[in-house]
């Protein structure tokens, strides 16, 4: 398989979650879609790590992937609070704080 | 392959984690009533980690780790230094309102801990995993403080959009730095830096090296990654907002920095026009709409929008030449130096007032001169510090950005330099709004006419960003000193 | 004395410091001190005029001085001997390595003049004891009338165009002070403003004139170096020209010349004996001073020895006849005096425009002694006759039984005016006419002759309203007291005899001798008499008289003629028609529709006042009206408008930015990607 | 003495700043303490200046009592201090002055009071002044120059008119807008000819420069020091700032800041690009000249004193910068006389203005009138001030006018003489003019008699403490008036020494 295959791969990817991110209003799924990216982003990692052999892109792909689960596990805890605090995940009515 | 661990480079870090696990356990130990006992201990935990700082700054010796990913120079001491005293300053800033408010003492200082830790690991990172590791290090905490009174949902909001928005920049960020690893077959800087040296850069390379920047500019509020900054400011525990302005974003400055010097330099064209334009952009929109604000917070927060803006000019314009590269280095750590003292000092000014007040409002400062001359001096002199008005730290700030500016002296710098002027002076407005609060209008109906009463620590705080604002205005060599020996090391 | 004749000037300005600071507390009110003072002054000026004669005297061979009043003539018929001024100076400042200095220059000009303001101040400080006595700010006047003394006679030992133009401003300013002396009512303060603010603007001449003069005698403000310059005509003809036109313009603000001569009537706003002292006598003469001072400069720059029509000539000209001209139409006793000065001050301009410089500050001379002495004795008349009026229509009228000391001194100084043999004026005038009719000024020389008829004129009529007639004023006038008539008969000598100082006829030219510069000075015309010249400007004068008295008789059927034979007879014939009691209805229409001059002067008058003066006015208005503009619309509108419209727009800006804050996640991140798209977007094709 | 020369200038602008810290120190109640203190701290600034002018040398044109220590060495910027005969009338000036305004504001504290802090300000802005005037690196004085801003920005905001606010954000925008480019001016500078040293700039005189570069470099410092002086067209701020700012503010503000911006010329813009100077001289000349007559058009349309005395020092700054602009020792000279003598007689008249104001309550020149009758020695020091002010001769003020007009007969080789004699004849009727406001307001003010609104009020004739305050200021003017020497001698030498580019 060709390079170019993983990286078109990684990019619809992460384009889904990038569609995802601005469409969703629903908290969780909104840090589910920021997951894709970061799914695309290790994509890349390890397709680049195994056609140069050089074994620091698998390594950064499971820094990620560490940093990935604690940031949704944050964003999530974060989601809790609001649905305890407003009765709803809708990242819509979050709207308190602007100009 | 076994590496060499050099302890006494390591030791600022080594300190910092010791400390933040002894906060942890002695909050489990500790009975409520002593929990106050952890802001100490924190304290004393920063203060010894500033003094491996010292001794390493005394030996001089660049000292390199993990194959040139860790490396201890002065640059990297100075930001360790800076942050590290930022943490010292916000502790004191800290300690009151967090016993004060019905809040879990010791994890607070354990995640702002957590936060400086990897700030201390920053300045030292020159690989694109050691710099992602940091950052985050970095930024997961402040989720999680910006979110810290979790029955408040101002504070939610606060964190949701704060946290929202950093993961997608990390997302981006990530994405540019798998790309630029990809291209250039290294994750370490100065080889991404030899790649991009060879020249004839692809297109890809440049989307990516974009992308990697875009990261960052999150991290310094740069506009347009700046629209968590307002809002989660305003949300977020003072305290932590004085955190977020200055040492979280002196991080993001701190890997910038290193990743444009040390990794993307040699290809101008590839990162000055992005960081030109956010530069403009942040002066800009962040001069203009903090005119038009009420909460003092708010104002602070596009205000600071706008110093990054221009602490983002002299690297904007860096590539044109050795020198100019030479003196936007050392206008960015100067600048950076500054802006920390007198915007914790301009915190903490809000801080006491609220106190009394309980209110964030602009209008609530009228007539601070009659009752509370003393603070209404002292926010003064940080206002028009921050304005950039001699003989108070700021000028010297803006002084060495148009200096880089003049040092580089192409067109496009020349027109950075004449919107950085104009933003001067618009900025004026907003800064001189609040001292007209407080020097000319009256105060309400019904205030005490007493001063308003600062405890110890935050006094300390207050003293200490004062001394600093006019002590390094009047002889800005203490700073300059700092600038000019804080050189990348290899 | 001829060294330390510093000494003079600083004698009043001591005076001035001292009733500044006690005149209230002295018994007298400073009055004191202003007279000593002024004595002292005198004393020294006598002293060193006398010495001055004596070094002429050394120097042309003769011993002792005043030793022969005859023998001038003999005396210099032998070589040129030169009599070097006397000069002393400090430096004063220095500038671009300069070193200008501050000092006196003596000689026969300035002693003369020394002479003359020592003498009528000391004169008017004495009478205005009298005249002031009570005045609310009696303390306040002598110390201006001594600053003024100061100034006067810095000016007049000025060695310096400098040092002179500083007594120039400060006699203006002393001038401004007492005119609007009583400047409580707005018509005073007016005039007093007018009167600065016109010789000021006569003083940009003066000022650019001098600076002119500074660079073309080659960087000096030294009067002697200038003369000799403008003698050598150094730097060409063109820059001299250039200098004498603009010092014209200075003098033609000082000593009220056409056409601004509009704020010396208005002057009289102020007490009488200052328009004696300063607006008949002295500060008016400064101009004429100047001219004389520097008189190398017009010489070269008008080409004075050429003849035919200069520009200073002509302006003397006009004013002779505009101010005789103006004399006939005012009630005012002081207008008529005033403008019988501007008229004597145009003969002096005029007389130094056609070379004749010696009869020009020998009329100068003259002049200040029979002018001061008509507004004396018009102060008298106010102060012990008219109760403070000076209108001689409504208020006077009789006087002369009633102030005979008054009214003979009066008639003196008429005589010394109108040029009647042999009081002064005949002989500085005539000497003017005959220099202007040799020196190839055929012209002037006749509008001399019908300014001399004028006068004689106008000066009749304003005796017959003061003095003759009945009295038609109230309360009980009688004579003045010693204060006031001392001054007017010491005058009064003086106005009669002084003119026989340069009496050429009898061989006596100490002018010449005594005042007329040997050094750094043209060589300008000495006139021989000539007796007929003499009898027709006497005879003019004569004729004038009798046709003034003849028109105020002419309807009236006794003795018409016998008053044309003589100034007494024709005051005893106007004497006879004023027991007449339709007098005054006839007298008015007798002036003015039976006067051929009646309605030459009022046209002249109507364009004194509307276009002149309107002019004057005009300016002012205008320049309020550009000032407003200025202010109102650039200043306030464009100028201020654009910088506060800038921070307006600015805000608006701050406002619309603010709505992209709009507190939504999604937005956010969707303005995040599109910004990052159009970025990349930006870069790739920048690359 | 060799302390005293190493010590003086240091201690002479420091003292007040010693003084502000102790008046901080000194509670809000203590009035007489602080009054005191801050009387001793500026009368011991002055007794160092009189110090210093009997030791000064004054044969000697260059610098003296120089001190210059490291400073900023990143950036190659040097403590560097030291005085000639161009700074010392001016320093002088300052000190007397602002000892004036102390005692001036011992019993007439505007509202609302707090003696402490304007004292504070009062100090801290003279520390600002003097330093200026011997600052011999740029960025030491752009940073003393600068100082200046903050004190009077505060003194109007705090202490001004009803217009306060509005007045003195303009004030403090427009110097700062200005001082911004004449920031960039210096760095420019300095990234061309690498130093900030006056001295040694002055000594390079443009160097290698190439010619389009001195001129922009000059544009920008011209406009920093225009907006300073003011000089049409930046000099809206002005009479905004004036009318609004409190007496001693005002007085401060006429007798030294303006004088910053042309000594800035003189010190600085001239010696430093000789060559842009003689270029742009042409316009700057213009730019005076403007100044002179739109000065007083723009007094002969107001109605508020105090707005009038501010454009006629646009008028009189304007004469200075002719003077300047002439590039002649002679015409420079007389600039600095003219500073100086616009600073006592302008300074006098806000003075005597604010005075007026407290008594009257206004400053309608409409509704005043008679004051001679109700207060005449506040009158008559009024009318002396308005005759110093036009230029009377034997009075400070025109020593500073007529050499000007003179030097600009015969300006510096290199400069159109034909131009600079077309302005030297429309200066002069700029002295006009100037009679004509100064009498007007003379006349409307002081004669005639006093309005009926007014009739039964009590008019305090001169204060003590106005006394004490304003008697050096006039005996001065008096003094350089009749003497014009006593500056003359000081500044000549080093004038012609500074601007030995021009040829003398």
């Amino acid at each position: 398989m060709a390079l170019n295959q993983f990286l078109i791969l990684a990019a619809f990817l992460f384009g889904t979650g990038v569609y995802g991110v601005v469409a969703r209003r629903n908290g969780v799924l909104m840090l589910m879609s920021v997951e894709l990216m970061l799914q695309a982003v290790n994509i890349n990692l390890v397709a680049f790590s195994a056609f140069l052999h050089d074994v620091s892109g698998q390594v950064f792909a499971l820094f990620v992937i560490t940093v990935a689960a604690a940031e949704v596990g944050v964003g999530l805890a974060i989601i809790l609070l609001i649905y305890r605090n407003l009765g709803s995940p809708d990242l819509d009515r979050v709207e308190q704080l602007k100009g | 392959m076994n590496p060499h661990i050099d302890f006494h480079a390591l030791a600022p870090e080594i300190v910092l984690a010791a400390t933040l696990v002894v906060v942890l356990v002695a909050d489990l130990l500790l009975p409520d009533r002593e929990r106050w006992q952890t802001s100490r201990l924190a304290t004393i935990g920063v203060l010894a980690a500033f003094v491996p700082v010292i001794t390493l700054a005394v030996d001089g010796a660049d000292r390199s780790m993990f194959g040139g990913a860790y490396v201890v120079d002065n640059y990297a001491l100075a930001f360790k230094g800076f942050f590290i005293l930022v943490a010292y300053v916000v502790l004191l800033m800290s300690v009151d309102y967090i016993s004060e408010g019905d809040y879990y003492q010791g994890e607070f200082y354990f995640v702002l801990l957590t936060s400086v830790l990897g700030m201390s690991v920053m300045g030292s990172a020159r690989d694109l995993v050691s710099i992602f590791i940091a950052l985050e290090t970095i930024t997961m905490p402040t989720f999680v403080l910006a979110g810290w009174r979790k029955h408040d949902t101002k504070s939610n909001e606060a964190a949701i959009k704060y946290l929202i928005i950093g993961v997608l920049s990390s997302a981006l960020m990530l994405y540019g730095m798998s790309l630029v690893y990809g291209m250039s077959g290294s994750t370490l800087l100065t080889d991404i830096g030899a790649f991009v040296a060879k020249g004839g850069t692809p297109p890809l390379m440049i989307v990516a090296m974009f992308l990697t920047i875009a990261g960052f500019a999150f991290k310094v509020s740069a506009v347009p990654f700046h629209f968590w900054v307002p809002d989660t400011y305003e949300g977020a525990p003072t305290p932590v907002t004085a955190f977020l302005s200055v040492a979280s974003k002196a991080g993001g400055f701190a890997a910038l920095v290193s990743i444009v010097f040390v990794g993307f330099y040699p290809d101008k064209g590839a990162w000055q026009p992005t960081l030109w334009v956010l530069a403009a952009a942040s002066m800009t929109l962040g001069n203009l709409t903090a005119l038009r604000q009420t909460n003092i917070v708010r104002m602070l927060a596009y205000s600071s929008i706008a110093q990054g803006g221009f602490i983002l000019v002299p690297l904007a314009v860096a590539g044109e030449s050795a020198s100019a590269a030479n003196s936007a280095r050392e206008a960015v750590i100067i600048y950076l130096l500054i802006y920390g003292a007198m915007n914790l000092g301009a915190f903490a000014v809000v801080m006491a007032l609220a106190r009394r007040t309980r209110s964030g409002e602009i209008s609530s400062y009228a007539g601070l001169m009659q009752y509370s001359p003393g603070l209404a001096l002292v926010m003064s002199a940080f206002m028009f510090s921050l304005a950039g008005v001699p003989p108070l730290a700021g000028w010297f700030a803006k002084f060495v950005m148009f200096r880089a500016v003049i040092d580089a002296a192409t067109p496009a710098a020349v027109t950075l330099g004449v919107i950085a002027a104009v933003n001067s002076v618009i900025a004026f407005f907003y800064y001189v709004g609040v001292v007209r609060q407080m020097w000319l209008q009256p105060a309400p109906e019904g205030t005490e006419d007493r001063p308003v009463r600062i405890p110890m620590a935050l006094s300390s705080a207050l003293a200490i960003t004062t001394v600093v604002v006019v002590v390094v205005g009047v002889y800005p060599q203490v700073f300059a000193k700092i600038g000019e020996l804080a050189r990348l090391g290899g | 004395m001829l060294d330390l004749a510093w000494i003079i000037p600083v004698i009043p300005a001591v005076s001035f410091v001292l009733i500044l600071l006690f005149g209230k507390r002295m018994p007298r009110g400073g009055s004191e001190i202003g007279v000593a003072a002024l004595a002292a002054a005198f004393v020294l000026s006598c002293l060193t005029a006398y010495q001055w004669i004596q070094r002429v005297e050394d120097a042309t061979g003769a011993h002792g001085a005043l030793s022969a009043f005859g023998r001038g003539l003999r005396a210099s018929t032998g070589e040129e001997v030169v009599v070097h001024p006397v000069v002393h100076g400090f430096t004063w400042f220095q500038s671009g390595g300069m070193k200008f200095q501050a000092g006196i220059q003596i000689d026969g000009l300035s002693v003369l003049l020394l002479f003359v303001v020592t003498l009528v101040s000391l004169l008017v400080h004495i009478y205005s004891t009298a005249y002031l006595a009570g005045d609310r700010r009696y303390t306040h006047y002598f110390a201006a009338l001594s600053l003024f003394t100061t100034s006067m006679l810095t000016l007049v030992v000025a060695h310096n165009t400098l040092q002179l133009l500083v007594g120039w401003e400060l006699v203006g300013l002393c001038s401004f002070m007492l005119i609007g002396h009583w400047w409580e009512e707005q018509p005073n303060s007016d005039a007093a403003l007018k009167a600065f603010f016109t010789t000021r603007t006569g003083d940009i001449g003066l000022m650019i004139g001098i600076i002119v003069a500074f660079f073309a005698a080659g960087q000096t403000f030294d009067i002697v170096a200038t003369n000799q310059a403008a003698l050598e005509v150094a730097g060409g003809h063109t820059i001299w020209l250039v200098a004498a036109s603009c010092l014209l313009i200075g003098i033609i603000g000082k000593s009220g010349q056409f056409p601004l001569h509009t704020w010396l009537p208005d002057a009289m706003a102020g007490p009488t004996p200052v328009s004696a002292l300063i607006h008949a006598a002295t500060m008016v003469v400064a101009g004429v001073y100047l001219g004389a001072r520097v008189y190398p400069v017009f010489w070269e720059g008008f080409s004075i020895s050429a003849g035919g029509v200069n520009a200073m000539a002509l302006i003397g000209g006009i004013t002779i006849i505009i101010g005789a001209l103006l004399a006939f139409v005012q009630d005012d006793i002081k207008k008529v005096l005033a403008y019988s000065t501007i008229s004597q001050l145009g003969y002096m301009v005029m007389g130094l425009g056609v070379g004749a410089w010696t009869a020009a500050v020998f009329h100068l001379f003259t002049h200040a002694f029979f002018k001061a002495l008509l507004f004396l004795g018009a102060g008298s008349v106010s102060h012990s006759g008219s109760h403070h009026s000076f209108d001689m229509k409504r208020d006077m009228g009789g006087l002369r039984r009633y102030m005979p000391t008054t009214f003979w001194t009066f008639m003196i100084a008429t005589a010394a005016l109108c040029g009647i043999f042999p009081f002064a004026g005949f002989w500085s005038k005539d000497e003017i006419l005959v220099t202007a009719g040799q020196g190839g000024f055929t012209f002037f020389l006749w509008v001399g002759l019908v300014g001399a008829a004028l006068t004689a004129a106008y000066m009749t009529r304003c005796v017959y309203l003061t003095f003759f007639g009945e009295f038609r004023g109230h309360g009980e006038p009688h004579e003045s007291p010693r204060a006031i008539t001392v001054p007017l008969v010491v005058l009064a000598v003086f106005s009669a005899l002084a003119g026989l100082l340069n009496a050429v006829p009898f061989g006596i030219e100490k002018f010449k001798e005594w005042v007329e510069p040997t050094f750094a000075f043209p060589h300008v015309v000495h006139p021989d008499f000539s007796y007929a010249w003499a009898s027709v400007s006497v005879i003019a004068a004569l004729a004038a008289i009798a046709a003034a008295v003849f028109w105020f008789v002419r309807e009236e059927q006794l003795g018409a003629l016998r008053g044309l034979t003589g100034r007494n007879r024709a005051a005893g014939a106007a004497y006879t028609f004023l027991e007449n009691k339709y007098y005054l209805d006839h007298l008015y229409t007798g002036v003015v529709v039976g006067s051929i001059k009646g309605p030459i002067a009022r046209a002249a008058y109507w364009v004194n006042q509307n276009v002149i003066d309107g002019v004057l006015n005009g300016t002012a208005y205008l320049a309020r009206r550009a000032a407003r503009f200025t202010y109102d619309v650039l200043d306030q509108g464009v100028v201020d408008g654009a910088v506060n419209g800038i921070a307006a727009q600015t805000g608006e800006a701050g406002g619309l930015l603010r709505s992209v804050q709009s507190g939504r996640i999604q937005r956010y991140a969707l303005l995040l990607f599109a910004a990052v798209g159009v970025l990349s977007l930006g870069l790739y094709v920048f690359n | 003495m060799n302390w005293f020369d190493s010590w003086a200038l240091t201690l002479a602008v420091f003292i007040p700043l010693v003084g502000m810290a102790v008046v901080l120190f000194i509670p809000r109640d203590e009035e007489t303490a602080l009054k005191t203190t801050a009387l001793v701290a500026t009368a011991a600034s002055l007794a160092v200046g009189i110090a210093i002018l009997f030791r000064f040398d004054y044969d000697k044109s260059g610098l003296q009592m120089v001190v210059d220590k490291p400073w900023i060495d990143v950036i190659h910027s040097r403590y560097h201090v030291g005085i000639d005969g161009i700074s010392l009338p001016l320093l002088l000036m300052t000190m007397v002055v602002t000892v004036g305004c102390v005692v001036y504001s011992w019993n007439h504290f505007p509202h609302p009071h707090n003696p402490k802090a304007f004292l504070a300000l009062t100090l801290l802005l003279e520390t600002g002044m003097l330093g200026t005037f011997v600052a011999q690196d740029l960025i030491l004085f752009f940073i003393f120059f600068e100082v200046v801003l903050l004190p009077m920005y505060f003194m109007i905001a705090v202490w001004g008119g009803p217009r306060r606010e509005y007045a003195s954000l303009k004030f403090f925008l427009f110097t700062l807008f200005g001082s911004a480019l004449m920031l960039l001016s210096f760095l420019a500078l300095y990234w061309k000819l690498g130093t900030f040293d006056i001295v040694a700039l002055t000594e390079l005189g443009g160097g290698e420069l190439v010619r389009s570069t001195q001129m922009l470099i000059f544009a920008g410092m011209f406009v920093g020091f225009a907006i300073k002086v003011p000089m049409f067209p930046f000099h809206t701020w002005l009479p905004d700032a004036h009318t609004e700012a409190p007496t001693v503010g005002s007085v401060l503000l006429a007798a030294v800041l303006l004088k910053l911006g042309t000594y800035g010329f003189v010190r600085i813009a001239l010696p430093v690009l000789p060559d842009a100077a003689r270029e742009w001289a042409p316009w700057i000349g213009l730019l005076a000249v403007i100044g002179i007559i739109y000065g007083a058009l723009g007094c002969l349309a107001q109605h508020d004193m105090k707005r009038l005395i501010a454009f006629s020092s646009v008028a009189h700054m304007g004469f200075v910068m002719l003077g300047i602009a002439t590039l002649t020792t002679f015409g420079i000279n007389a600039a600095i006389f003219g500073m100086v003598a616009h600073g006592l007689i302008t300074g006098m008249l806000f003075f005597v203005a604010g005075s007026i104001q407290e008594r009257y309550e206004t400053r309608e020149m409409s509704r005043l009138g008679g004051l001679l009758t109700q207060a005449p020695r506040l009158g008559w020091i009024f009318g002396f001030l308005c005759m110093a002010s036009l230029g009377l001769p034997g009075l400070a003020g025109f020593w500073g006018e007529f050499p000007a007009i003179l030097s600009s007969y015969n300006p510096a080789a290199g400069v159109s003489e034909v131009t600079f004699r077309a302005y030297m004849v429309v200066a002069a009727i700029g002295t006009v003019l100037a009679a004509g406001y100064l009498l007007w307001m003379l006349q409307r003010v002081a004669f005639g008699t006093v309005k009926d609104e007014f009739k039964d009020l009590h008019v305090h004739d001169v204060h003590v403490p106005e006394w004490i305050a304003w008697i050096p200021l006039i005996l001065l003017i008096v003094a350089l008036g009749i003497y014009p020497n006593l500056i003359f001698r000081v500044t000549d030498g080093s004038v012609g020494h500074v601007l030995r580019a021009f040829g003398g």
